[in-house]
């Protein structure tokens, strides 16, 4: 009696899945079709006469290389951001009592309900005046800190038992070492995760970007799509697409890679 | 003491970050005599882009003391325009720049810029360069509200009607019944009647270029003595006939790319919109199509308002300027502005190019061209207002979405042309 | 000398933070409250002092109040798509199947890999309302497709279904790994007394698990109605006429294109307020109520 | 199979989990209103057994049957039976109060009844103080108690308790056996039990099955669990301190250790000739002089005063180590004594089979 029951939910899970993946096959399908195909066989997954075309044609009307290192160099710099200032923020609070501690707290958190707009406008000139439009580091500065990463950081902290790091006090072992010999590498299935979260986030960044960098030659992987938006002279979808398959493969090797860690360390952030 | 020493550490590592952070981005200063020139463009990859770069590294190798780098501004001439805003805010405007025809006004009341006249004063020492170029015709178009030329015209486009002649064929509805709006109505009511599907797409980009298409050629004026004066009888009279074509699903209502997919998908048999298009149109649809020129009311003409932009010089020191009034003549020399018509799908802005056989040749091959080029007899300068230019034209496009969504056409094109008008004192 | 260094060095640990966020959030907001009294083009050299009027016409202005009422919207499809729905599915793949839970985690989690605007240009193209292939299966079968582009609330539907696309894998996991946290006999405790699964499920589960699901319903409005913001420029800009606007995009349509910061200032303050409001409540129900379960 | 109570019968259940079996076999009857106790060592199947009878956990094959009908079958309507958990499972949103009703709720017993039968189990587990408190807010012993409340509300003909005493201190577990051997007494249930306490399941099992390796090994009344383990297993499980094992062979009459006669014995119909002899520790006689012609001499190697008893641990000339008990400390240690043993008092075991062959005589 219990198998029946169980068949429906799994009907309905699969749809979801193909919900879920079936844009991303049509995307990969459509990468390799003509221009003319794209239009005339919307529907066949499988092109009719597949081709190589567009990714020739991608890398030689755009920088490739230099796009995907613009993406890199971004997302590198936003993600060893958020976990330098996330660890050394957790650590603070995980050790120290001091003053006003859960009210910084409660700023920090707070700060992951300040909606991007409101700070749109004065970092666009902040940036401007440091002359860093069209530069990644302009779109970097920004974002170095995340109260997200803090949060997590934080909780799993908080699962190391005083008596580790008492322990480590008695045989006087320097604050430094503590950090670096005892508390890092207890986190690092949580750095290595929330570090993959934050990396895929920067490298999938469209809004913050469109806004500091205009000129080609500094554009990141997202913003080269719009390059393919152009209504004036069509969209060329299928160029498009190739863009966003390549665009999508280094997140995926990561996701591959870490996806254990990932999975698991998403829970933490939420945990309360 | 451990501590301290843990705190010297932790100091010096701040430090040294912030150093990296602000090493990376200081002036970079070139001493040696090349002159540097930025030149901002609107063209994708899939429209002159490619043309553009090759240009540009043309001009370069081809000129040692001027150094060209060449900067895609997304979202069209919109897009350009608010970035030159925010460059003028942080004081890093370009030295070049294209400018769409309906910031003109905007253009030339917010921003430093040189004239082209006192540029071939200044350089040339005469004006044979521009009156031995551009007819009277086309240089009116570069003209502000007080007549001053403000740049020189550089890509002109006129609207044209791609037919898909399959669909036509298999109604049996003759081209030349297309010349005039009432003949398009009449087709496509066949066409739909018969087949359910649409019979014309108007392109509703980002400005409402085509819309003041339709009403010029229904005798209407857009502006008169700087004053916004769209929503006369005529005016009002031909945005209803196509209200009502859009309500009677005769005429398909949606935003640019999903139209002009439609169109090259065969969904729909016709689509008035600019010449730009046509080699995107010719690679992609599996259809016969072609072009046929922008059609007018019974009982009056057709005039439509040109496409395209023009060049202008925003350096404001002298020896930018003079780098980028060389760079400038180069790129209106014939062969240059045949490569720069053939990469876009615009016309050739100066009479020589236009003559030139090159370009004979490449309208022979692509023979859509060629209501274009008769078109641009009957264009007139696109209508831009002197004062809040951006919100001027946000001010029709609302008006067309509201239209095009039911509103009554009277009073919501009246709404508009007010609050435009409030704006112009 | 050694307890005062003791008492500034977490102050040390965290100067980095507290420097960024000083630079680039505090000074920002006050900045942007103190512009949101002015009339100022970005680049104009003065600014207008007009004191109220930006944060009147916020609420007096026709397509600002189209606007709030559109973000209203935004929200109910977020709460549905973003929050409710996920929340279901983990419910189902929690308790309700045995096998195959990693394979659904590892698959769901996939599109959130993607970036929004791969995503919009996928879907925009797949829901052509005439020419797309989802319209022309469905004329096949009998369905016209409604053009949604013409329509404020379906061009809001298919915004925050493209948005569903991606972030329904990350709430899926965050909401299912809340639930782990349940202890596993409660649930033969209940098959045991032949409670029913929804049952218990309504009355035990959920209110246990309430900390974790305000934290996620709050962060789904909040940072889906920053979410929406790539699709809405991609696909429709706001329109048709404002029809698909919301608060976060219309602040920076007056900021980036109408250049009207004052303005954009002013939703921008109001919008933070809202969020505020939100966080308030996430904290008084969250710290509260986690407490006297631990 | 009268109205309060049921039979529960196992038929051929076994249970494998990815690969390797957990229970191969099993057969069980478990009488009407009998309090039966599972006993084993950890990971012997026990609660596996007894989650299979609440139908938490599918057999892989076999049956189970509640009075006498097939679990599949029957709709299992959660008023048959009650279990209480080893961590309680109580629900921590709920006060006591709605702990205990819950369930009565949900299968819409009247209110007016279900406040009479609530008070009533908070009144004998004296708990009406706490009817208002989360169970975040209460000790162990009184979760412990709140459990066994909720199974006790539904009045279920069959009640299972799944090691319900082992997370509390040990002071407080004696109390609660006896509440539990008084609820046994008042409301007549059909009681499965399971622990790994061998004092409990002494204290309260009518009868005691003991479990290893998925197998029942035995099961019968304490008393001969206790002094007729079937086999070696059992023997050594039951009983602290354990039963002494030596090696013995058999000469004619006598067993003989290493060349020393230690026991006299009838022998009917014992054909190999070495064994496994067991000796509770109670039953080795300690004597400062030979009490008969058998007694072996062994040195006191050290003495444990528990108060009720004293331990003494022994070495043999052959240097192995026996364990007596005596009830009065007068010995020293190092002393050298005599220890007698008898043959009523010891259990004769196989070599090979390590059951219990009862002297030879089966019964």
């Amino acid at each position: 009696m219990l198998k029946k029951k169980l068949n429906l939910w799994h009907v309905l899970l699969i749809i979801i899945i193909l919900g879920a993946i079936f844009p991303i096959l049509f995307m990969v399908s459509n990468s390799f079709k003509t221009l003319r195909d794209s239009y005339g066989t919307m529907l066949n997954l499988i092109p009719l006469h597949p081709t190589f075309e567009n990714y020739s044609l991608l890398n030689k009307q755009v920088n490739l290389l230099g796009l995907t290192w613009n993406t890199f160099l971004m997302a590198t710099m936003v993600t060893v951001g958020k976990l330098l200032t996330g660890l050394l923020t957790a650590y603070a609070f995980r050790s120290y009592q001091f003053k006003g501690k859960m009210l910084i707290y409660l700023i920090f958190v707070s700060t992951i309900f300040v909606p991007f707009t409101i700070v749109m406008i004065p970092n666009y000139l902040v940036i401007s005046k440091l002359n860093l439009l069209n530069n990644i580091i302009g779109v970097a500065l920004p974002q170095l800190c995340d109260a997200t990463g803090i949060m997590i950081f934080l909780k799993t902290m908080e699962k190391i038992p005083n008596s580790l790091i008492d322990a480590a006090k008695i045989d006087n072992i320097p604050n430094r070492k503590i950090f670096f010999n005892i508390v890092v590498p207890i986190l690092k299935p949580s750095i290595v995760s929330v570090g993959a979260i934050f990396f895929i986030n920067s490298w999938n960044e469209y809004v913050w970007p469109t806004l500091i960098l205009k000129d080609k030659s500094s554009f990141t992987l997202p913003l080269a799509l719009q390059n393919y938006i152009s209504s004036e002279g069509g969209t060329n979808f299928p160029l498009a697409m190739a863009l966003s398959t390549i665009m999508v493969v280094l997140p995926l090797i990561i996701y591959l890679i870490f996806q254990k860690y990932i999975l698991n360390s998403i829970s933490n952030s939420g945990l309360k | 003491m451990k501590n301290s020493k843990l705190k010297k550490i932790l100091l010096m590592l701040g430090i040294m970050a912030m150093a990296v952070v602000f090493a990376g981005c200081g002036k970079k200063t070139s001493a040696s005599t090349v002159k540097h020139i930025t030149y901002w463009h609107v063209n994708a990859q899939t429209q002159g882009g490619a043309a553009v770069d090759d240009l540009v590294k043309k001009f370069n190798d081809t000129h040692k003391n001027i150094k060209v780098t060449a900067k895609y501004n997304p979202d069209m001439y919109k897009g350009l325009m608010q970035n030159l805003q925010s460059a003028q805010a942080s004081g890093k405007v370009p030295d070049i720049t294209q400018v769409g025809w309906a910031y003109d006004n905007y253009f030339a009341s917010n921003f430093k810029y040189m004239t082209p006249t006192d540029a071939a004063k200044k350089f040339d020492g005469n004006n044979k360069f521009i009156d031995g170029n551009f007819t009277k015709r086309t240089l009116s178009f570069a003209k502000d509200s007080k007549g001053k030329l403000v740049g020189l015209p550089y890509s002109l486009s006129t609207p044209v009607l791609f037919i898909n002649k399959d669909i036509l064929s298999k109604y049996n509805i003759k081209e030349d019944s297309l010349s005039t709006w009432e003949g398009i109505k009449e087709a496509s009511k066949k066409i739909h009647d018969q087949s359910g599907k649409y019979g014309l797409y108007i392109q509703e980009p980002g400005d409402t270029w085509a819309q003041q298409g339709i009403m010029l050629s229904h005798g209407a004026d857009i502006q008169k003595g700087g004053k916004a004066a769209f929503a006369s009888d005529n005016g009002v009279g031909a945005y209803k006939y196509y209200q009502e074509m859009v309500t009677s699903k005769l005429a398909l209502h949606t935003p640019w790319a999903q139209g002009m997919d439609s169109f090259v998908k065969g969904d729909v048999a016709m689509a008035f919109t600019t010449i730009a298009q046509a080699s995107h149109i010719k690679k992609s649809a599996s259809f016969n199509a072609s072009a046929i020129a922008a059609p007018h009311f019974e009982g009056h003409k057709t005039v439509v308002p040109v496409g395209g932009s023009m060049l202008a010089i925003t350096a404001q020191d002298s020896e930018q300027q003079k780098a980028a009034w060389e760079f400038e003549k180069w790129m209106y020399k014939a062969d240059a502005a045949v490569t720069w018509s053939k990469g876009t799908g615009y016309l050739p802005p100066t009479k020589v190019a236009l003559e030139s056989s090159a370009f004979k040749d490449y309208v022979k091959e692509n023979p859509m061209l060629d209501p274009a080029v008769k078109t641009l007899d009957n264009a007139v300068p696109w209508t831009s207002f002197p004062k809040k230019g951006l919100q001027a034209e946000q001010a029709m496009i609302d008006a067309r979405d509201k239209i095009l969504s039911g509103s009554d056409v009277k009073s919501t094109l009246g709404a508009a042309q007010d609050k435009i008008n409030a704006e112009q004192k | 000398m050694q307890n005062k260094n003791k008492k500034f060095l977490p102050f040390l640990y965290l100067l980095p933070t507290a420097i960024l966020l000083i630079v680039f959030l505090i000074v920002p907001i006050l900045y942007t409250f103190y512009l949101s009294f002015f009339d100022w083009n970005l680049i104009a050299p003065t600014k207008e002092f007009v004191g109220m009027r930006n944060y009147l016409e916020v609420f007096t202005d026709p397509v600002n109040q189209k606007v709030i009422l559109n973000t209203l919207i935004y929200i109910v499809f977020l709460v549905v798509l973003n929050f409710l729905f996920p929340y279901f599915i983990s419910l189902i793949v929690k308790f309700f199947i045995s096998k195959m839970q990693g394979a659904y985690k590892v698959l769901f989690f996939i599109p959130s890999l993607f970036s929004l605007v791969v995503g919009a240009m996928v879907f925009t193209w797949i829901l052509n309302p005439v020419s797309g292939p989802l319209a022309y299966v469905l004329k096949n079968v009998g369905i016209s497709m409604p053009n949604w582009s013409n329509s404020g609330i379906l061009a809001i539907t298919v915004i925050c279904f493209i948005t569903n696309w991606k972030v329904f894998g990350y709430n899926f996991i965050l909401l299912l790994t809340g639930l782990g946290s349940i202890p596993k006999n409660i649930i033969d405790a209940a098959k045991v007394d032949g409670i029913p699964k929804w049952r218990l499920i309504w009355n035990v589960i959920l209110p246990m698990n309430q900390g974790i699901a305000i934290y996620v319903l709050i962060l789904t409005i909040v940072q889906g109605l920053q979410y929406v913001f790539t699709p809405i420029n991609v696909i429709t800009t706001g329109g048709p006429y404002y029809g698909s606007s919301n608060m976060i995009y219309q602040t920076y349509l007056n900021a980036f294109v109408l250049y009207k910061t004052g303005t954009s200032s002013a939703l921008a303050i109001v919008t933070f307020v809202i969020f505020l409001i939100l966080l308030f409540i996430e904290i008084r129900f969250v710290e509260r109520k986690a407490k006297n379960y631990a | 199979m009268s109205e309060s109570n049921a039979t529960i019968e196992l038929k051929g259940i076994s249970k494998n989990f990815k690969k390797n079996t957990i229970i191969d076999g099993l057969d069980l009857f478990v009488n009407a209103g009998e309090f039966l106790v599972l006993l084993g060592p950890s990971g012997c199947g026990k609660s596996t057994t007894l989650r299979m009878i609440a139908g938490l956990e599918e057999p892989s094959s076999g049956k189970v049957l509640i009075d006498s009908q097939d679990r599949n079958q029957t709709k299992d309507d959660g008023h048959t039976i009650a279990m209480v958990f080893q961590d309680y499972a109580l629900y921590p949103n709920m006060t006591v109060y709605q702990n205990l009703e819950y369930a009565l709720k949900v299968h819409k017993v009247p209110s007016k009844n279900r406040t009479k039968l609530i008070e009533n189990v908070l009144d004998t587990l004296n708990l009406t103080k706490y009817r208002d408190r989360l169970p975040s807010q209460l000790s162990g012993g009184q979760k412990q108690r709140v459990a066994v409340g909720r199974g006790m509300v539904k009045k279920s003909k069959i009640f299972l308790l799944d090691e319900p005493l082992s997370n509390i201190d040990v002071q407080l577990r004696e109390k609660a056996r006896d509440e539990i051997q008084k609820l046994h007494v008042t409301n007549n249930q059909t009681i499965v039990y399971v622990t790994h306490d061998q004092l409990e399941a002494m204290a309260l099992g009518d009868r005691i099955a003991v479990m290893n390796q998925g197998i029942i090994q035995m099961i019968d009344i304490p008393e001969n669990i206790y002094n007729q383990p079937t086999n070696l297993f059992v023997a050594k499980f039951i009983g602290t301190p354990q039963i002494n094992v030596i090696e013995v062979s058999l000469k004619s009459n006598q067993l003989v250790l290493d060349e020393t006669p230690i026991m006299q014995i009838q022998k009917p119909g014992l054909g190999a000739d070495s064994y496994y002899l067991g000796i509770r520790p109670e039953s080795l006689r300690c004597s400062k002089t030979k009490q008969t012609d058998l007694s072996f001499t062994v040195t006191v190697e050290n003495i444990i005063d528990y108060g009720r008893f004293v331990q003494l641990l022994l070495v043999m000339e052959n240097s192995h180590h026996l364990k007596a008990i005596v009830n009065n400390n007068e010995f020293k240690v190092n002393e050298k004594i005599f220890v007698t043993l008898e043959q009523t008092t010891s259990i004769l075991f196989d070599l090979t089979t390590e059951k219990n062959l009862y002297w030879g005589n089966y019964e």
